[in-house]
């Protein structure tokens, strides 16, 4: 495959910006009304939001091609739509509904949209970076120039699914950025007291792998170390452990508390002071690249796109009854399969 | 008598046990500060202190075999999974350390340890977050598998359970919490191992164990309104499974139907078909029929989470069934 | 008819799909340099290069998983376990990705992988080494489980299984790899999800899987001495099951046995028990027993293991016990 | 519990190293009846010979108290004789037999001894590693200074198993020191192709635990090493995770070749060189604490206590059939488990 220059170097700043401001954005008013719907029941089970971390989505994939893949956990609503996904199909996914990006069969944890190379929400912490390794061997096996990009939140540097898949892939060089989210919580535990070691990028030492860390409130600093985590994995053929320093502002999912138990409100306090959107915000309004008017017709550009998913998703029917027991397996065969990647 | 919820009752069992005997300690994920991801281990940190009540990484197979390694030593540690859905990373640790020990040190190392945690679907959490593992957990020997659908069950085997020297895994439910039971407040364990006749009747016996035992009580309500009277056998525990308690109700109403909450193919209930022909050949009036979970992983839309799932329209139409009555 | 190995049958499988389709190659530990543990793949990596034939470390959670995201983007892995009692370890990546994730994104994405290696007992290994998993991994829809017991099955099926599009677990025999038999030259599929009747008889039905398909014809061969004929179905798959084929032969027969590897409950065995009631409740003249590991880990002496494995011995009195004749 | 001196360091050099030889030198004598017992069919099933790693377990256990704990895996001949476990018990254990350590129910890869804290043989690699971490966390809970010796191949450290419970050791800082065999190679993979980096000890970084490597084939370099981790563990209530440099003799099991696939015979040749065994005995014989006759004496005393343990174990009798259903489960209660604590 012919190496694509990343298209967004062709843009002029402002007009970059102004991307990395829609996507940030959308993110954050379609999860506003995410908390809403379920609220009236719309959506229903886990439902994790991801406010507050929406430059780390955002910057991350904002320097990726249309043919690298992306994986990550159940809180997959903001790389979901930051990779680009219909906001319909997602809404219509967490109501359960068959115009849903997996049909009402995934919901919130499992967004999936093969078209995008978006390879889902996972569900089971730490079970999806093996699997990220695995799309790195495959990249690899065809020889193509590839990169996939694993989300993942820093309890999963914990678990025995991140060791092995990373001593993989020093191993064996594989092209994979494993990006930590560390927003300092995995449901009520601080990282301090989960991880014996605080900087948890030096884990890469571990496997090889050359390592970084980066303030995740800040689109463009996760954007310049993702570049360069990009391109290494590009040209060289090397991971990455990239942890991105950020907060989660909601609770861990619906049913948990913002704060109280295990941090303070003034811990919140302190870090909404660094909303990844309002300083973005601010950088483009310094710059004179944003009017306050602009920002309004942009806010309110977006809350129609929202309006319109969720109006969307409410419309679209229930699954038919007869999908219960459709795609448990496929019955394609090996030789129909092997047209269909032909044809990537 | 006191009428308490499922998770106080549990609640409670933790506590008291913790009281009477200091080698009893609770570890897992959020159990501490959180006060347990579903609260059942409220207050207990501030009872007990962090060397009683232990916060563990999100590392299910660490934590399952520290609890082993403490167990092998004299310690008699309560683990809890936040869901048996995460304890399958650790089933390496409960069956080829915690279930096998004993037997391949002849003798010498008995692993007094719980598991414990929800077991199966709530409500729409998607195939990953939704599996019911009693099957797959009762297969090994050298276990004891107890499934308490009720608050006074759940109260009086986690004491039994806990004072066992055995390795005991124990399935609650997220969807039985918040019910409600009578629970006296004098001290009970209930022997694990025994099944509870929860209905009484003649026409047909129901087997069944964890939160199907509720569904199968409604039913028997609903079909004691048709002149129809079921035995609703709870096994309670599925390892050991208690056969004579099967036996003696189907000897008497010579029908069954088997209510599980997992998948078919070698679920439990596939078990207790197969001691009911096998002991009560001769006096089976009809096929014993099985109620379960439809052969697929969950999927999250509200409509097909309640197609898949067992419930009491599934199961009257399997008494039905076996009574020829359609 | 060439007659060869168990184990060359597997090794011509595998390298035949190699050859024919350069996105499948096989992953895991000692599979390269060592050749195999039990040299199944012997020669592969000198044929088809390090990048096809890879030795991993000992991470078989982590080596599962990596096979499942290299199948969701295109290739078609096979993830040899050394065993599969280590496999216990990478049954969250079995269950939980491979299995659910077809359904889980509603149709797009499909895992065409096929985890394989040596289940079951083999001579004294011990309790750690010797498991059965065929009723754990028959549990979960979204697999396909084969179990082939001859050099012939394993080929033809071995072959299906690689160009399956779904996750297919195939269980192989340590016991097996030297077992002979005939396999044609000319290239040749089984279908998964068909039994084989590997005896014909009308006084009995043996069904069986696996390294049991030998058992139960030598148990056929034995009997037939004594005037007694009885039908072996081989299900060669356990997931799904030929329901029609235990029940063509049942329905002739009117009486079943079933010989399993592993442990009694929630067995496969229980399943096809409770098949044959369901399906052929009014024709059985006796009930369906079952013969299968003593429901004890497996102990290392001689003679306990001896004891604890399902046998020709213990057949023959199943048998013979349906038949009312002892 | 009151702490004890270690008993070695009141008796002479000379002394000590003629238990030491004498613990080594049984190890090899007794697995080189072993191999011929295998060969005989007398033992079955699988069977790993420590024979070029004996000054490991000598040196360790040489360390301990009698109170201190040990676990380990598959290859535990050598620890469990080197912890004074009664070679007719090993012997009878892996013939199978009635008298063995585990009634013939364990075999090889599974010896236990209760009244030695000798916590058994382990057969799923990285398995006991968290049962380790949690013999620490048992002592820590009761305030006691004994120290948790938990025994490992070099490949283990790749796992999930290790690298969750290092991670719990570090965080809780137990007692605990984890010893990784270095061999080279698990079964015919070399260190090098498993691991992504080459000097495991310092894989320790990772969880915050102190770290140190040595000469394994040094008896004393072992003991030295040792005494410094199990100090730390006494004392300061700490991890050590300590990487010993040794090498096998013999075939990974009964069924590998000793050289040939992996490795070379020339490198085997070459670590040959330094058999422990023979650079204990070099030194003793250099300082004067040992002739050849006391060698040869030595030596026969060692071989009759071998030939002891093979009658002993060939006149055993098989376990009876009843055993079968035996040990199971256990039918006491927590009331009589509780004295039978208190009575340790
Ligand atoms: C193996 C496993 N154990 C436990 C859980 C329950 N659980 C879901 S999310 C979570 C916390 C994860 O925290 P982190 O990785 O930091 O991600 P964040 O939620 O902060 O994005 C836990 C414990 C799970 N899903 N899987
Ligand atoms: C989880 C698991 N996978 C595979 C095996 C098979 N196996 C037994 S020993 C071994 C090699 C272990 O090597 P190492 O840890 O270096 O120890 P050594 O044998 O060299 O003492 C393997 C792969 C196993 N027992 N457990
Ligand atoms: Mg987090
Ligand atoms: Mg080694």
């Amino acid at each position: 495959m012919a190496k694509k220059k990343p298209e967004q170097t062709i843009r002029s700043d402002a007009e970059l910006n102004r991307e990395l401001l829609h996507s940030m954005l959308l993110q954050r008013r379609f999860e506003e009304r995410c908390a809403e719907a379920y609220a009236l029941g719309k959506i229903g089970g886990f439902c994790h939001l991801y406010i507050g971390q929406e430059a780390v989505s955002t910057g991350s994939l904002s320097v990726l091609r249309p043919d690298d893949y992306i994986i990550t956990t159940y809180r997959d609503h903001g790389q979901a739509l930051a990779r680009g996904m219909n906001p319909r199909a997602v809404m219509a996914e967490l109501f359960g509904r068959v115009d849903g990006c997996a049909h009402g069969k995934g919901g919130s944890m499992h967004m999936f949209d093969k078209s995008l190379n978006f390879l889902g929400g996972h569900g089971i912490v730490g079970a999806h970076v093996p699997l990220g390794t695995g799309v790195g061997f495959a990249i690899k096996y065809r020889g193509g120039d590839q990169v996939c990009i694993c989300f993942m939140g820093e309890s999963v540097v914990n678990t025995g699914a991140f060791h092995e898949a990373l001593n993989m892939a020093g191993l064996w060089k594989l092209p994979v950025v494993y990006v930590i989210e560390n927003n300092r919580y995995g449901m009520g535990t601080a990282l301090e007291r989960a991880s014996a070691i605080h900087d948890i990028y030096e884990r890469g030492a571990s496997y090889n792998i050359p390592r970084a860390v980066c303030d995740g409130q800040d689109v463009f600093a996760v954007r310049a170390a993702m570049q360069e985590c990009v391109d290494r994995a590009r040209t060289e053929s090397l991971p990455t452990l990239l942890e991105i320093r950020t907060y989660r502002f909601m609770g861990h999912s619906m049913s948990d508390a913002v704060s109280g138990t295990y941090r303070s409100k003034a811990e919140l306090d302190e870090y909404m002071k660094r909303d990844p959107i309002m300083l973005l915000r601010m950088h483009m309004q310094e710059q004179g690249e944003l009017t306050e008017d602009d920002l309004h017709k942009l806010d309110d550009a977006i809350k129609a796109t929202v309006q319109d998913a969720w109006d969307f998703a409410d419309a679209s029917p229930e699954p038919p009854l007869e999908a219960l027991f459709e795609n448990v397996l496929v019955d394609t065969t090996s030789d129909a399969a092997a047209e269909a990647v032909a044809a990537d | 008598m006191p009428v308490i919820t499922y998770r106080d009752a549990l609640n409670q069992a933790l506590r008291e046990e913790m009281q009477r005997d200091d080698r009893v300690f609770l570890m897992g994920e959020e159990v501490a500060v959180y006060q347990g991801a579903y609260k059942v281990s409220k207050g207990l940190l501030q009872e007990f202190g962090e060397m009683r009540v232990v916060d563990t990484p999100i590392t299910e197979l660490g934590f399952a075999g520290v609890g082993v390694g403490a167990a092998m030593v004299g310690l008699r540690p309560i683990i809890e999974f936040m869901t048996w859905n995460f304890a399958v990373l650790a089933l390496d640790q409960v069956l080829n350390s915690a279930a096998k020990l004993l037997y391949m040190s002849g003798g010498q190392f008995n692993v007094p340890i719980v598991f414990r945690g929800p077991n199966g679907a709530a409500l729409q959490l998607s195939a990953q977050h939704s599996q019911s593992f009693e099957s797959w957990l009762a297969h090994i020997p050298g276990l004891k598998v107890v499934t308490p659908g009720t608050p006074y069950d759940a109260k009086g085997l986690l004491k039994a359970a806990i004072r066992d020297d055995n390795p005991v895994c124990f399935l609650e439910g997220e969807m039985l919490y918040n019910t409600k039971g009578e629970v006296p407040e004098e001290e009970y364990v209930i022997p694990i191992g025994k099944a509870d006749l929860k209905r009484e009747g003649d026409d047909c016996t129901i087997v069944t164990n964890g939160k199907m035992a509720l569904v199968a009580m409604q039913v028997a309500d609903q079909l004691a309104k048709d002149g129809i009277h079921v035995d609703v056998v709870d096994l309670r525990t599925v390892r050991p499974m208690d056969v004579d308690a099967i036996k003696a109700s189907v000897e008497k109403t010579n029908r069954c139907v088997v209510l599980e909450e997992g998948w078919e193919l070698a679920g439990i209930g596939a078990q207790v078909v197969d001691y009911v022909q096998r002991e009560c050949f001769d006096l089976l009036d009809a096929p014993v029929y099985r109620v379960h979970q439809a052969d697929v992983p969950m999927p999250y839309a509200k409509n097909l989470e309640r197609a898949a799932k067992p419930d009491a329209a599934k199961t009257i139409a399997a008494v039905r069934k076996v009574m020829y009555l359609e």
